[in-house]
């Protein structure tokens, strides 16, 4: 259950490298049969015209907390190999790279499940808080109903 | 009490922490209605509720949840990250 | 809806880069926000026991027109930026990266759900065959009920 | 007529292609029936025909499309890709 080493979360400013990660990932578990990435990019085109950066303002300390505890719980519901996390914060231009998450498993079902559950809960979950800065100024950006929506799914019902 | 803004609510109060007095607040809802009292900037801030989150020492917590001893309230819109 | 240029779709012996692939998806198309990668590996631990080497067998000519059509039935279905699929033939080592899926859209939901459809057709419809190499000997790797089941998911109900 | 085998069905019968004359054969099924009868080796190739799957001129056909004037018939197992 647990990767071969390494950070399972990190917080940073610096961009990262999807393939480098994942070869971290995988190396010397010959068991891993799938493995799927989610990378979150910085869109140009926002809700209120295009936008020139983005700043991502978050909570050190209980981010990694937060993240963890997500991790934790996408590990008790699924039969993973590795799980990784990297999410940026500060200034990002259009195009850049905001979010990494990673979900190993030896069948494609667990590792693509766990990867949207770790998004969904990321999005929701998570203290991160996006600015946009466009030709009219800064603009936080709204949290988005369809993202609580996707969160929702992993409730159990009734 | 330590008091945390994050994001807009960071900017409308003009601060990113805060020693404050909670007077006896006992909930995080009545610490918020306390701060307006005070100041301007925190009726700003907390002009909608409905957008305000609350952690008590770190917890995901509501308006309701008791902070009597707690050593850190924060309050932040809702997150989005990702 | 178009990728920036390049093959959708390729069969081949060699290895693939994922960060490199990702990055010629992404480049240039500020209106991405979203890109999943799946990454199947050859498992050395198969259902008779540990393997040697694996032979991936295909019909050349029909794979790639195959695999075509299942990317065309992709973009039809979801509003996606760009997509890839690689799939490696021969002779592959335990650990070794056998398909790569791409998919790339404004928002995760479709990038999440055309990257499964994708491997969920492939899976079931385009023509390769695994040969397992092991102490005992050379064996077809048998079709899974639970890729047919997952390639259902995707029919129209009733 | 070229008929092309795949995977087990390519070593059993062992050949990948062929060019074989269909006698008339109207149907992929009626094709095979008349090649176990010829030679052994296809009648261990197509001995369980559940596992049998066809396509006539690189369309996924079944074991009934008819083959009358087909270019190609293909012969070959479940697929176990990706």
């Amino acid at each position: 259950m647990a990767d071969a080493g390494g950070a399972k979360v990190s917080v940073q400013r610096e961009d990262f490298d999807i393939g480098a990660e994942i070869d971290r990932l995988t190396r010397g578990n010959r068991d891993i049969g799938a493995v799927v990435s989610f990378t979150g990019l910085v869109r140009e085109r926002a809700a209120a015209g295009a936008i020139a950066a983005m700043e991502l303002e978050h909570w050190p300390g209980m981010t990694e907390k937060a993240l963890a505890a997500i991790v934790a719980e996408a590990e008790a519901r699924w039969p993973l190999d590795a799980v990784r996390v990297i999410h940026r914060v500060g200034p990002l231009a259009p195009g850049a790279r905001i979010v990494l998450v990673l979900a190993a498993s030896r069948h494609r079902a667990a590792a693509f499940e766990a990867a949207e559950f770790l998004m969904d809960y990321l999005k929701t979950r998570a203290p991160f808080w996006k600015k946009e800065h466009g030709p009219e100024g800064g603009r936080w950006v709204d949290a988005r109903d369809a993202d609580d929506t996707a969160a929702a799914r992993w409730q159990p019902k009734g | 009490m330590q008091v945390l803004y994050f994001a807009w609510l960071r900017e409308r109060v003009g601060a990113a922490a805060e020693q404050i007095d909670p007077e006896g607040a006992t909930t995080a809802r009545d610490l918020i209605a306390r701060l307006c009292a005070r100041e301007a900037r925190y009726a700003l801030a907390f002009a909608d509720m409905a957008a305000v989150r609350v952690a008590v020492d770190q917890e995901m917590a509501d308006l309701d949840t008791p902070i009597i001893g707690a050593r850190e309230v924060a309050f932040f819109p809702p997150v989005t990250g990702g």
